[in-house]
């Protein structure tokens, strides 16, 4: 179990803010909650995919001087670059899916008045 | 040139898109035709890569010449050539018929409007031709963004539909995600053959059960499968006409292909039977939505949400014929993808008529309609028809392999309950025939002769009402050539189980 | 036994099909869009008596337009027992064509066009289940049949049409999708085709228990041989214009059902089968409750149609009874009453319409002397339950006795019981009719201004009691397609 | 409250399956996972000899990959119609306050 722990600390925590943001998005009765909460969910995946590019003693993806010739590159000493890439799409896909819900929302309150489910199911015939 | 089909399907109508607004600033009124150009070049693209499919066989497409896996790669076999013959023709269909409805709904939100139209039939195409997991994530979220937003702009209470709908198919697409992620952390690959051929060393780690499992719960929810349905029904009764025509047949119908191929391609069957009884669930899964989606179809009194429940059913044809797991129901199955994407068309199509005719969608607008609108709803009875299961209509030969299917896979209540759907249907629809048919309960009306019958017709714009009959045309001829679609596409297909 | 190929049964089938265009097309000149009613069912019957000779030499015609699924297409196949069926439906829709074109004028009906296009559509989908190669097409044209007539059901548009319509739709589009589409799907299942053949296609290797549900849910499913306890949208749906009564629902869709039926118990199952499973014996006495029952509540029918309708239901019965009884005459009877009970009661139903064109009383007891008043309408009634209760001179004759030499030839005596207890009922509903037409008096109901009905309504019932009469002496044609079939499907 | 527990445990659930699936996992930075040799190596070897960069995030979103990215771009660019579409006349909608 404390193994587990130690050696796959990274999962757990993107296990906890996952279902941190999945809680927020079904218990919270506010609408801009509910889309922090999304935030997070999506933020959570985000870390998790970083995660996986982790090697140990590996630098960052960018080509030492003295590689730049080299025929044989030690992959090993290099993060894996290809899920940093993925979470570049996939940040830019957060901000999207959040900037339509945000102007959803806007639109909600101005027609509206409120952004509580509650009351906004009573407004809505 | 044939050669770049298979990008060119995909890059054209995103590059008209790019620059839509352009056109629009220039031209409104352009805007319309703008669109129809860059779909009808894509339905002509599908319809190339379609034919050399078929004399060729699958057709591999490394983008930028990087060899996969390493670059991403369009790899279109029969099936997903055939889906998007179907997917542009529906567009291209639902384009030619959006341009009465918008400048009813919005004149001043045209430009906007096709951009985004345009860009939401790119994402379906985009993710009907990719062979790369994550880039089909992206065109999911491109289709489900674009989506959002022509759902929200819809009547009263489509706001609040599409926000409940961007937060669920957030979900959804995170599942996906976090589906994909597991996968890769596996294979270290992202490319569907290459995953497929890696998945067989890893495939009893409890990663992989899993990572399966979440792929298959995102993809629940984004095609409305029962339980998960909740967001769909509002979704797509709020949206205006040409949205919910373009939205509602295709979104969830390229959910449950992206279904089979998870399935059948990258988890490969004998991995589905052997570890987890997903076959099982999808089967009850399926008996469960054809039921309640039935019976709550028959409480709707508003046309469009009765139609969402008829999708619901129709969703647990599919997933059920998967889940019987059988050639023969694998078979209805795909072929009901396909019938059902025409069908629901249609069926919006009608329903797009009936708002712009009347300005409602409820059932009781279709009174008299018959008389004022006979060539409409002649095309309406026809697509009617094959929802009920009529032959020679092609619904009728999905739902004969089906019923075949469930009777070799000896799920009695499965084959039951896709005839009590098809009964539910005949109540739904002649429900609605008696209301155009307008009995009068008031006097006896027998007598007055034809008495200016001509003046009555009122029918439905050329633009709205030649979609609708063509789809009509074309449920009756897939009907009558099912066979030919299922020897020459389907069964190349269909996995030797 | 030879076989030709030929387009000619589909081109039928077509011409039948495609004649709405035509009479849509000249929707605003009533006379020609009537006389291309008339062409076109003159045309259709013209196909069909071009094939009735080689068939009647023992030759079938078959024709494959197209597979839609495996081993089993849209095709047509010619025999002996198909044309029988086709010869009838399409010879009639010559005379109702002319009948409805006085009818509808009479009465200044609404709708003619829509009328006389769902009417071609429904004989055409009725000439396809004759012509029907497999189980699939014939499903296929039963189910159009069912959804064109629908229209023509209600045409009224009022109430009751509203009423009966359903109640219409929910028996047989309900029956035939619950039942007889599952029954055709097993019996894909068990034996990959569903070609028609005349020993049948179901074998002893099917478990017995499955054979026992596909005989019921056939029987259940092909609501519209109006078997009890499926019957009861007969009645209702005598709402519908009376040309539509006397030619669907006296011929065309009835026997659409009972066709249907023999083609499954004969051609599907087989005699062997049938015999082998003892559905035969289950077969006559569960008819037999409907042909009795249907003649008491004939009885009870004040409403002249209603009456009409339940001695129908009793009369379809007595044609499924060559699914019972398996021998060469049982099998001739039935099959040959198709035929002779559709020109007797035919025949009743113009008269009925005639009467209510003519005077509006739908009632019998309202009939009381009407007979001094239309002699013409009321001999040819006469005549048409003379050969309904099955006298000679009257081609009814034919048929109840091979029936009856088919339950002596079978051994099921008590069959022949019911036979002569359903004969007197028949007599007993139809005699006092023209006793009380002819020589009852009413004070009450006094028939002034009442002539003789219009003479397009007049002629149909006249020609069709005279080949009533015609049918007793020269039976021949029908008699031997008959038996020709009841050979072939006895193997004998 | 009800439907507090009852989501609650939902999600719970949720991370009990979460954690059953990581269970199996390579460990954080295991240089062996399947993630470090499969692909990815040829990304680090080949970055400078097919496109003359050093720095392989950028080889791989903008050439091997590049297609992602143009379907990443085409994500703002939706977003931003939508945007425009959903916004546009905001000042015409009565609002009911």
């Amino acid at each position: 179990m404390i193994d587990f722990i130690v050696t796959k600390y990274n999962y757990l925590f993107y296990i906890v803010l996952f279902l941190i943001g999945f809680y927020a998005i079904i218990v919270k009765k506010n609408l801009v909650k509910k889309v922090i909460g999304m935030n997070i969910m999506q933020t959570s995946i985000i870390l998790f995919y970083v995660s996986i590019g982790c090697k140990k003693d590996g630098t960052l993806p960018i080509l030492l001087d003295s590689d730049l010739h080299s025929h044989a590159i030690d992959a090993g000493k290099y993060l894996n670059p290809l899920p940093h890439v993925l979470m570049l799409t996939a940040i830019v896909v957060m901000v999207a899916t959040l900037g339509v819900a945000l102007a959803v929302l806007i639109l909600m309150y101005k027609q509206y008045g409120t952004l509580e489910e509650d009351e906004l199911l009573k407004r809505i015939k | 040139m044939i050669d770049q089909a298979p990008v060119l399907i995909i890059v054209i109508p995103l590059i008209f898109a790019l620059l839509t607004p352009v056109v629009g600033l220039w031209r409104k009124s352009l805007c319309y035709f703008w669109i129809l150009t860059a779909l009808a070049l894509s339905a002509a693209f599908s319809v190339t890569v379609f034919v050399k499919v078929l004399n060729t066989g699958t057709i591999h497409y490394n983008l930028g010449g990087w060899t996969p896996p390493w670059g991403i790669e369009y790899v279109i076999d029969h099936l997903n050539a055939l889906m998007l013959v179907v997917v542009s023709a529906i567009a291209l269909l639902t384009a030619v018929y959006s341009r009465k409805s918008i400048e009813k709904e919005f004149p001043n939100k045209k430009t906007a409007f096709y951009t985004v139209f345009l860009l939401q039939a790119t994402g379906f195409l985009g993710i009907v031709i990719t062979g790369d997991m994550f880039n089909l994530y992206v065109f999911l979220e491109i289709s489900s963004l674009a989506g959002y937003a022509l759902i929200a702009i819809g009547e009263d209470g489509a706001l609040f539909a599409a926000f409940k709908y961007i937060i669920i198919g957030t979900i959804g697409a995170s599942f996906y995600l976090i589906g994909v992620g597991y996968i890769y952390i596996m294979t270290g690959s992202l490319n569907m053959a290459d995953i497929a051929a890696l998945l067989q060393q890893v495939n009893n780690t409890s990663v992989i059960h899993i990572a399966f499992a979440f792929i298959l719960a995102g993809l629940i929810i984004k095609m409305a499968l029962f339980p998960m349905y909740i967001w769909m029904p509002d979704a797509y009764t709020k949206a205006p006409s040409a949205s919910s025509a373009l939205i509602a047949p295709l979104m969830t119908k390229i959910s449950a292909y992206i279904l089979v191929r998870v399935i059948f391609t990258i988890f490969k069957p004998e991995f589905i039977t052997a570890n987890l009884p997903v076959t099982k669930i999808m089967l009850w899964l399926g008996f469960a939505a054809i039921i309640y989606g039935a019976i709550m179809s028959i409480a709707q009194t508003d046309f469009k949400r009765m139609l969402c429940f008829i999708i619901v059913a129709e969703i647990g044809y599919i997933v059920g014929g998967i889940g019987l797991f059988n050639p023969t129901a694998i078979k209805g199955a795909i072929l009901h993808i396909l019938n059902d994407a025409v069908m629901t068309a249609g069926l919006f199509f009608i329903a797009g008529i009936v708002k712009y005719k009347t300005g409602f969608h409820n059932l009781t607008d279709f009174k008299d309609l018959f008389k004022k609108m006979p060539v409409t709803m002649g095309a309406f009875v026809i697509i009617a028809l094959s929802v009920i299961g009529v032959p020679p209509t092609c619904g009728f030969f999905s739902k004969w392999y089906l019923i075949k299917g469930a009777i070799i896979g000896n799920a009695w209540p499965f084959a039951a309950a896709l005839l009590f759907s098809s009964l539910v249907n005949v109540v739904l629809f002649f429900r609605i025939f008696e209301i155009g048919y307008g009995f009068d309960h008031g006097h006896d009306s027998g007598g007055h002769e034809e008495l200016g019958s001509g003046s009555l017709i009122s029918e439905a714009p050329a633009t709205m009402l030649l979609p609708s009959m063509l789809v009509s045309l074309i449920i009756i001829f897939t009907g009558i050539y099912n066979q030919t679609i299922i020897t020459n596409i389907i069964e190349h297909v269909t996995p030797n189980l | 036994m030879q076989t030709i190929e030929s387009i000619i049964p589909f081109v039928a089938v077509l011409i039948a099909m495609a004649g709405p265009i035509l009479i849509i097309l000249f929707k605003r000149w009533p006379n020609i869009r009537e006389l291309m009613t008339f062409m076109v069912a003159s045309v259709t019957f013209g196909l069909v008596v071009s094939m009735a000779p080689s068939v009647y030499n023992g030759t079938e015609i078959t024709y494959n337009l197209i597979d839609i699924l495996p081993e089993v297409g849209i095709s047509f196949k010619v025999d002996s027992f198909g044309i029988l069926f086709a010869l009838v439906s399409s010879s009639l829709w010559i005379v109702t064509t002319v009948y409805s074109i006085g009818y509808m004028r009479a009465l200044k009906e609404h709708s003619q066009t829509r009328f006389f296009s769902f009417f071609a559509v429904a004989i055409s989908s009725a000439l396809g289940v004759a012509f029907s190669a497999n189980l699939l097409t014939l499903y296929m044209f039963y189910e159009i049949l069912s959804l064109s007539t629908f229209s023509l059901v209600t045409h009224h548009q009022d109430k009751e049409a509203h009423f009966g319509g359903r109640k219409y739709l929910t028996f047989l589009m309900g029956s035939s999708i619950a039942f007889f589409l599952p029954a055709v799907i097993l019996t894909y299942y068990y034996t990959g085709t569903l070609d028609f053949n005349r020993f049948g296609i179901l074998t002893h290797s099917i478990p017995d228990y499955m054979l026992v549900v596909m005989f019921a849910l056939f029987l259940a499913g092909i609501g519209k041989a109006a078997i009890m306890p499926m019957h009861s949208w007969l009645p209702s749906a005598m709402v519908a214009p009376t040309p539509v009564s006397s030619l669907l629902h006296a011929v065309a869709v009835v026997k659409v059902g009972v066709f249907s039926l023999l083609r499954v118990l004969l051609y599907i199952f087989g005699t062997d089968l049938l015999e082998f499973m003892r559905f035969d014996g289950f077969l006559v006495y569960f008819v037999s409750i409907t042909i009795i029952a249907g003649s008491l509540f004939a009885l009870k029918q004040d409403n002249l149609k209603a009456r009409l309708a339940y001695s129908t239901v009793a009369q379809l019965s007595y044609i499924v009874l060559a699914g019972g009884l398996l021998s060469v005459s049982g099998i001739t009877g039935g099959i040959v009453h198709i035929a002779m009970h559709a020109f007797g009661k035919i025949t009743l139903f113009f008269c009925a319409g005639a009467i209510l064109v003519n005077t509006g009383f739908k009632n019998i007891s309202q009939l009381k002397g009407i007979g001094k008043k239309m002699p013409v309408t009321m001999i040819a009634f006469f005549f048409g339950s003379l050969s309904i209760i099955g006298v000679p001179p009257l081609g009814g004759f034919w048929s109840k006795w091979n029936l009856a030499m088919g339950t002596i030839e079978y051994s099921e005596i008590p069959i022949l019981v019911v036979l002569l207890t359903s004969s007197l009922l028949n007599a007993a509903y139809f005699m006092p009719i023209v006793y009380n037409a002819f020589f009852a008096k009413d004070e009450s109901i006094v028939y002034t201004e009442v002539k003789e009905a219009p003479l397009l309504t007049i002629i149909p019932p006249v020609f069709t009691a005279l080949v009533s009469i015609a049918l007793f002496f020269y039976p021949d044609i029908f008699l031997n397609l008959a038996r020709s079939a009841a050979r072939s499907v006895l193997g004998v | 409250m009800k439907f507090k527990i009852l989501s609650l445990f939902f999600i719970v659930i949720t991370g009990i399956i979460l954690i059953y699936g990581v269970a199996g996992m390579p460990d954080l930075a295991d240089p062996d996972s399947p993630a470090s040799r499969h692909v990815s190596p040829e990304y680090i070897q080949n970055t400078y000899k097919d496109a003359h960069t050093p720095n392989m995030v950028t080889t791989i979103l903008a050439d091997y990959r590049g297609y992602d990215t143009l379907g990443e771009t085409t994500v703002i660019f939706t977003a931003g119609i939508a945007c425009i579409l959903l916004l546009k006349n905001l000042k015409g909608r009565k609002s009911h306050d």
